[in-house]
């Protein structure tokens, strides 16, 4: 395929700009004509998803080493480009991006119905172009601080979006929640940055683990930095125990949105598994040591993962609301990739067990955060369309929808096979491998995680059972709305793509990934 | 909208005022060459808008205008990032090419010239321009919300 | 040694920022505390770029080439941080605002009608 | 023997206290709200000190001026006293 060369060059930061036009060309535009911003929305989305692609292209082609993008720079000025701002992106940073590509497109689509009748339009899509940006620049950035400024921009935009339907006092308070624990996070993950540059003079994440590992090891000072860095990512990917305000949020926000949501907060295990791969998991080919021992560390972030897992999937047995069930649902899938990235992080100091199953759990918690954002993005779609049609979501008052919402229904079906890792779905092989690899590792643990997967699905057979079959209601409601229905379209379309060929998707996708975390130490390849 | 207060209030205002807000100006127009810059200066001279709202009441503001002006600083501060395309994004390629903003410096200590810097200037004013607006519109907002005091 | 007692007091704004966000109830006043954990980031920030004697950091206003600076890099960084604390502020005071407008209260123990 | 400066910053940072913990004390939300505005103008005083006047504009411009601004345009939205 021809890609000019300026895309070639400058698409690490024309992924980002784009949808940041975008932004802020959406309200001059909607003073013209309030249906332009959909589709001004749609076309930068769509454009930032293109120059993705031609990203993921140069990616993969110089795999592992990462494709690296100095703003401002000409070339031969002769200053460090270290002490500039640089995008660092490698086969995790694409890979998230990629995530984020899909999703923005599909839930912009999707929101052209869903929002019809609201006012603000213009607003609504400023801001969910600029959580993409949010998202995109957290991924894609080599240096902390403007990881913590996207963080920031994201968290902001995400609560402007949770507070969007104006009629509902509960969003608001969702909102304030939200955007009360992003802040507090927000102050630490500042603290975290001052003492990284208090210390080592640099705020590059690369340049940083380098310093770290040629003062001999993390200091005191590091351990603190990576306490408070737990937290405040821990806190953005919603896992127990920081989990406080991530079901409201997730529920309250508007259909398209509530898939947006997942996509943007599992920018926050890319932070957490970014710091403790590339800063704290950094190896020294010459003495042969790592900055930090992460055996600690890995059992933390497992730990995390297997309550997150648990207490998400029984407090998701119990609920009425269909969005909040769902949202139960996705801290506990977010246990899965913490559990299985998690055993990487804890075996990284032992070659042995990190070759016989420690890069298989990577492999595993890696292709669940794709996998999850896909089929939970399609999820929290299809009970958008079931609100839209209802304008409800106690699962009590809901029956018989199979019988006229035909699409939705089956697309719930595909997104709730997935989710609870039935054989075909794309769920399911990145299962396998988290409980093949953490058998290994704790056999108790991978006993937990299958008993998590019995009570999803026993979950989700409730709902199908409860809101799509029975008996045909007395006002039959009609199926989505055209767009919505392409929106989920898409999703399904990639999740039937990765069902049918995961091999090729561990290899071509994932793969990258976790060579980029593991460089330099496993330069080879996986 | 917001209620005007007394005479004293809006005199004083009305002094003060123009005086705020010439001094956001300048910080934004001297931004690469003092302290200060797009953010400081605009945040000056929002607070000159801050005065103009309790003093006056919030109608001398539209909020249209406002927003306009604060996407217009937005375009503004990204076209000034893609000047430098050809060589990265926010390359200064104006600095030291003649032309407004253009002039020559020297390295080191100098007695620097307003007309210097590039794109940074141009990127003060756009800063400017985004945050008088944005944060005019927060104050607006607000001052709104504040007024309206019934409980559904 | 004087120019620690910064640090200090920036780690006691966050604490008096947090105290009010865990003991307070009315919401208002959790913001005020949000924004005083804020300024304490922003301090410590700033103590943390400066250096004993060095000058701020403006090229042609420093007299001797050769005499210390304090770290331009921290500034910048604050000035973002300010930038963003503005704006989480206002948006949470405008939910507060709403909030109130809809449940009558700003009372976090009154105003929660989500609840697990 | 400490220097006028030193004992300038001293009594700065002493300020900065105080009024953060005003601002805990003040049952009345508007003091509170001016406590606030207080802390953040001795805030930009000692970032002037600390030798960064950039930041010290930015933080009287807006902590001082405009976030006690909003912070009172709030409060008359809500409710003056913290406890009913």
């Amino acid at each position: 395929m021809m890609v000019p060369e300026f895309f070639q060059d400058h698409a690490p930061i024309l992924v980002v700009i784009l949808p940041l036009l975008g932004a802020f060309l959406t309200p001059l535009i909607g003073k013209a004509s309030s249906r332009a911003p959909r589709y001004v929305a749609a076309l930068f989305l769509l454009g930032s998803l293109a120059m993705v692609a031609v990203l993921a292209d140069k990616v993969w082609s110089q795999s592992p080493i990462p494709v690296v993008y100095t703003l401002g720079a000409h070339s031969g000025s002769g200053i460090n480009p270290v002490f500039r701002i640089q995008l660092v992106v490698d086969g995790l940073g694409v890979l998230m991006a990629i995530i984020m590509g899909i999703v923005s497109t599909a839930a912009v689509l999707y929101s052209w119905s869903f929002i019809d009748k609201y006012s603000g339009q213009d607003k609504y899509y400023t801001l969910l172009q600029l959580t993409a940006v949010g998202a995109y620049g957290m991924v894609l950035t080599g240096d902390i601080f403007n990881l913590f400024v996207f963080f920031e921009i994201s968290s902001i935009a995400l609560c402007g979006l949770v507070a969007f339907r104006t009629e509902r006092g509960e969003s608001f308070e969702a909102a304030f929640k939200y955007m009360l624990y992003s802040t507090i996070s927000g102050v630490f993950l500042l603290f975290a940055i001052g003492i990284f540059y208090g210390e080592y003079g640099v705020l590059n994440m690369g340049v940083i683990s380098e310093a770290m590992s040629s003062a001999g090891g993390a200091s005191v000072l590091d351990k603190i930095a990576l306490g408070l860095l737990v937290t405040v990512f821990s806190l953005k990917a919603g896992s127990v125990p920081m989990h406080m305000a991530t079901p409201d949020a997730y529920s309250e926000a508007p259909g398209g949105i509530s898939a947006i949501f997942v996509a943007a907060s599992q920018t926050g295990l890319y932070a957490l598994f970014r710091t403790s791969f590339t800063i704290y998991g950094h190896y020294n080919p010459n003495t042969g040591a790592f900055n930090l021992d992460t055996y600690t560390l890995g059992w933390i972030v497992v730990i995390l993962g297997v309550l997150s897992m648990f207490i998400g999937v029984t407090m998701a047995l119990v609920q009425k609301d269909i969005k909040r069930l769902m949202a139960y649902h996705a801290i506990s899938q977010t246990g899965y990739m913490l559990l299985g990235v998690g055993v990487g992080i804890a075996v990284l100091s032992d070659p042995a067990k990190m070759t016989a199953f420690g890069v298989d759990a990577m492999r595993g918690g890696i292709f669940h955060i794709i996998n999850h954002a896909l089929y939970k993005g399609l999820l929290f779609l299809t009970a958008g369309a079931v609100f839209y049609r209802l304008q409800t979501r106690n699962l009590n008052e809901m029956h018989g929808l199979g019988h006229t919402m035909r699409f939705t229904t089956v697309f719930f079906m595909i997104g709730a096979l997935a989710i609870a890792g039935m054989p075909p779905m794309n769920g399911f092989s990145s299962k396998l491998l988290i409980y093949e690899s953490v058998y290994q590792f704790n056999p108790i643990i991978a006993v937990i995680a299958m008993l998590v997967s019995v009570l999803t699905l026993a979950s989700f057979v409730k709902v199908f059972y409860s809101a799509f079959l029975g008996p045909k209601p007395e006002n039959p409601p009609e199926d989505a709305p055209t767009s919505m229905l392409i929106g989920m379209t898409i999703l399904v379309a990639v999740i039937i793509v990765f069902s049918l060929f995961p091999g090729l998707v561990v290899e071509r996708l994932i793969d990258p990934a976790v060579r980029a975390l593991l460089f330099p130490w496993l330069a080879g390849g996986v | 909208m917001m209620r005007p207060m007394s005479k004293i209030v809006r005199s004083m205002g009305g002094v003060l005022y123009p005086l705020i807000a010439v001094f956001g100006g300048y910080l934004i127009l001297h931004g690469h060459l003092t302290p200060g810059g797009g953010f400081q200066g605009g945040a000056v001279a929002a607070s000159a808008v801050a005065l103009v709202v309790v003093a006056y009441g919030g109608t001398l503001y539209k909020k249209g205008v406002l927003s306009t002006v604060e996407s217009f600083g937005l375009l503004l501060f990204l076209g000034a990032g893609l000047i430098g395309m050809s060589a990265a994004f926010f390359a200064n390629t104006l600095a030291n090419a003649g032309g407004l903003f253009g002039d020559a410096v020297s390295f080191g200590v100098t007695d620097a010239g307003l007309n210097t810097g590039g794109t940074v200037p141009l990127m003060n004013i756009a800063v400017g321009c985004e945050v008088i607006g944005g944060l005019g519109l927060i104050i607006l907002a607000l001052s709104k919300a504040a007024f309206t005091r019934e409980v559904d | 040694m004087l120019w620690q007692l910064p640090f200090v007091v920036s780690v006691a704004l966050v604490a008096i920022g947090l105290y009010i966000c865990i003991v307070k109830t009315n919401m208002v006043k959790i913001v005020m505390g949000v924004a005083l954990m804020e300024s304490g980031a922003n301090l410590f920030l700033v103590a943390l770029g400066y250096r004993e004697n060095g000058t701020a950091p403006i090229f042609y206003q420093n007299p001797n080439p050769g005499a210390e600076m304090v770290m331009p890099t921290t500034q910048a960084l604050t000035l973002t941080s300010i930038v963003i604390g503005v704006a989480t502020t206002a948006l949470l005071l405008a939910f507060t605002v709403m909030l109130y407008k809809r449940y009558g209260t700003v009372d976090t123990r009154r105003a929660r009608r989500l609840r697990e | 023997m400490i220097s006028l400066a030193d004992g300038v910053q001293i009594v700065v940072l002493a300020g900065i206290v105080l009024s953060a913990l005003f601002v805990v004390r003040m049952r009345d939300l508007i003091s509170a709200a001016v406590a606030l505005g207080a802390c953040s103008l001795l805030l930009s005083l000692e970032f002037y000190i600390l030798q960064a006047p950039d930041v010290a504009i930015a933080e009287a411009g807006v902590g001082a001026a405009l976030t006690t601004a909003i912070f009172i345009f709030a409060i008359k939205g809500t409710q003056r006293r913290e406890d009913y």
